[in-house]
């Protein structure tokens, strides 16, 4: 096969440009592609389009890029917690498209499936349905929503084999899958890289035909965001607010 | 007039035998508190698990474990991880069989703003637009009155919405109430202890409907 | 929990009733719910629409069904090597729909998604198109299809948890997870029931939110369909038809 | 003139280093034995795996692991298996670099029918609208002449279709033709060793181009 294995997220993102539109995997912190977001800040590409769940937080994950003001435009469901990001959209230079969690999930499984666009009731009836069409189906009203298309689709997994099949770890699936199907190109960036023939083929998330080039993460923080701790009985609710979020 | 484990504590007494539900941020998490003991009830996480667990025991966080609100977590046993299109396919599929969230305004048509105030910093909708939009059972926790003492059981919401007629059951720091989505207008079905009928009608903005012998809720 | 663990197939479709539809996991006869499908002929229920890829053959699968006149209409991407198949359809005594397999699976998933329709390219400008909406993007035709609606999804996995949770093994995956999802009732039929905790929940394919009834299955014959071996080097067609089936 | 085998052996000429393939039943399954050793592909097999391998030997066949022809076979190191919906999702997303079927009648628009025959049962379309609808490169494996001795390389189609100005290339046992989508026509790009011009002519009822000079075909 031709090798999709590469070095380092150096050699993976070679070819990543200014102006790309780029969908990074992960919820909040976990799960994020780590080296290929270091890659992107060092590597200083602008003007980016980014598909992402959330922005990171002010000194990790997609926080990074945005403190170099490489971000142009950023899609995402909920972008809390980042003082740079506030910052920059208040001022204008960046702009943000917020759309409902499930459709975002959803436009990229529509793009890795091959389907142009799909019907979601997320979003009837509020801003999120301005300029959409809506269509009833049995009875309830549905928003028609297209798939994304990325240039690049930037994922983490756990394990990973050089044919490129992916298996992630617990939450930190979120994601992932749905991007890793859905970019022109899909780099995987893994904490195991193993030879093929290792995993089992009844336990692949990923298969790697939806993966074009792959290779061995270093130096993963996986930063926890929250961390909460069962100190007492029960659970230990310390922040608690009537948002959506 | 309850606080907001109070409110948790009501909501809790909703949830049946074998329940598959979805809590949202703030006092709905409370809820997982008060789960009685004697009834099976798998916690969905709409980032992609079912069967979420308790926090995890200090020194046994893992970063590749988190709930909905960014929280580090843990599985039960018969806990399965999905990614994120299926967790919002069996959102919409209806296959969650109750959704608790919270909310800044709720209108007497089961309308509900909870994600943005204009002139404030609008951090997203998370997936509280697909929940309210696809859940057939959602019960909202929220402060009837905010601190200005005014009501946020409207008419109509102020509010950019998050759903539309989508709510038909609100627990308060007051009252328990139904919302008739087809004709308009809040049911009171339980009132908080000690508090009466026309202090909660007194903090319902929206059109107002209770039988002279509401009871008090038990919790 | 509730309890959805049943004792057999006879007291999981206790309740299935004369003019359903169902839908019937496998592919060929490999992964299908054999043990739901002998209940079925047992049980003697009638005037059933079956959607499933196949019809099975004269003696095994949907074929028993066949042939106690127990199913209505079929619906089914192909229906090959069934002479009482072939008997009832042109005697006019069964109807058939005929649809893509892609479709018929995507369908499915948009059932078990919550979407009320997809857009596929598959069958336009044929007489699959015939009465159905074609819309364009990206210069492209797409046809309009609409989710299933099934009475009774029917599975067959390898293994299952008591909570519900199910593990296909290899090609006998094909279409029990989409239909899992897209049952008002799911049974699940397992090979090896094991209580909740068993399984890695990395590991799962189908989430037991998807399935309201499971039993441990017996007596599985899982019969080979086209037995081929390699008895020289290479590969051995002995069947080659310009056929697309 | 080519035999089966030799059909299938020319087309294997056709597959590159990495290519992820899918191969149908009848004279494209044949070309799995002639893709060259120094070059890896991986078959994808629609009922949902990728890295289909040879038939078993015997004694170890697996029931729970079939072909989209129901046939026994086997995994290859680097398989993934998966179900159908996100198998026909690969297809439709063009993710599947070539795929190889065959056909009964071919227009010179690259039109394509091949799975029902008015009048005789009609077994399923099977995949094959997915595929033809969807792949971004097929080729399409077939008898050119029919037993009658009838061109099945057509003006347009006779029988019901399969899919629509889909094929771009189609190998037979007396050439390899291109076809041109846009303004139809069959352009002979290659012959069977020992076949002219001219028999080839004659046996495409469709618009026919050649050069004069067309080669002979390379095995």
């Amino acid at each position: 096969m031709i090798n999709k294995v590469v070095k380092n997220a150096g050699e993976a993102l070679a070819d990543l440009a200014d102006g790309m539109t780029l969908m990074l995997g992960g919820f909040g912190l976990c799960g994020i592609p780590e080296n290929c977001i270091n890659e992107l800040v060092r590597k200083g590409v602008s003007g980016l389009t980014c598909i992402s769940n959330n922005a990171g937080v002010d000194d990790f994950g997609i926080g990074l890029m945005l403190q170099k003001r490489q971000v142009k435009k950023m899609i995402a469901s909920y972008v809390g917690e980042n003082a740079e990001f506030e910052r920059q959209l208040l001022s204008g230079e960046l702009e943000v498209e917020l759309i409902p969690q499930g459709t975002l999930a959803t436009r990229c499984l529509a793009a890795g499936y091959g389907m142009p666009a799909i019907f979601t009731p997320a979003g009837v009836g509020t801003e999120v349905a301005e300029g959409k069409e809506v269509r009833t189906f049995g009875g309830k009203d549905y928003l028609l929503e297209r798939a994304f298309e990325a240039d690049f689709a930037l994922v983490k997994a756990w394990r990973g084999d050089t044919a490129g099949n992916l298996m992630y770890r617990h939450t930190a699936r979120n994601f992932n899958p749905v991007m890793a199907m859905a970019g022109k190109v899909t780099v995987a960036e893994v904490e195991e890289l193993v030879p093929e023939g290792t995993l089992d083929p009844d336990q692949i998330h990923t298969p790697g035909i939806y993966v074009h080039r792959i290779f061995q993460g270093m130096n993963y923080e996986k930063r926890i965001e929250q961390r909460t701790v069962r100190k007492y009985e029960g659970l230990d609710i310390t922040k608690a607010e009537d948002y959506a979020g | 007039m309850l606080d907001k484990e109070g409110i948790a504590k009501r909501i809790a007494r909703e949830i049946k035998d074998g329940y598959y539900v979805n809590l949202g941020i703030g006092i709905p998490t409370l809820v997982a508190n008060y789960i009685p003991e004697d009834i099976d009830v798998v916690l969905q996480s709409e980032n992609g698990l079912l069967g979420m667990g308790p926090f995890p025991y200090e020194g046994s966080e893992d970063p590749d474990l988190i709930n909905a609100g960014k929280q580090t977590i843990t599985m039960l046993p018969g806990s399965a991880v999905f990614d994120s299109a299926m967790s919002f396919g069996m959102i919409r599929a209806q296959k969650v069989d109750l959704t608790i969230l919270g909310a800044m305004e709720v209108s007497e048509y089961g309308d509900i703003a909870n994600w943005k105030i204009p002139g404030k910093l609008v951090k997203g909708m998370g997936g509280a637009m697909d929940l309210v939009a696809s859940a057939k059972n959602i019960i909202v926790a929220m402060q009837q009155v905010n601190k200005a003492g005014e009501s946020k059981l409207l008419p109509r919401c102020t509010l950019p919405l998050t759903g539309v007629r989508c709510i038909r059951k609100v627990v308060t720091e007051l009252a328990v109430f139904e919302i008739d989505i087809q004709n308009g207008g809040f049911h009171l079905i339980e009132r908080a202890p000690g508090v009466s009928i026309t202090e909660i009608r007194n903090a319902t903005a929206g059109r107002f409907f209770a039988a002279d012998d509401v009871p008090e809720m038990r919790l």
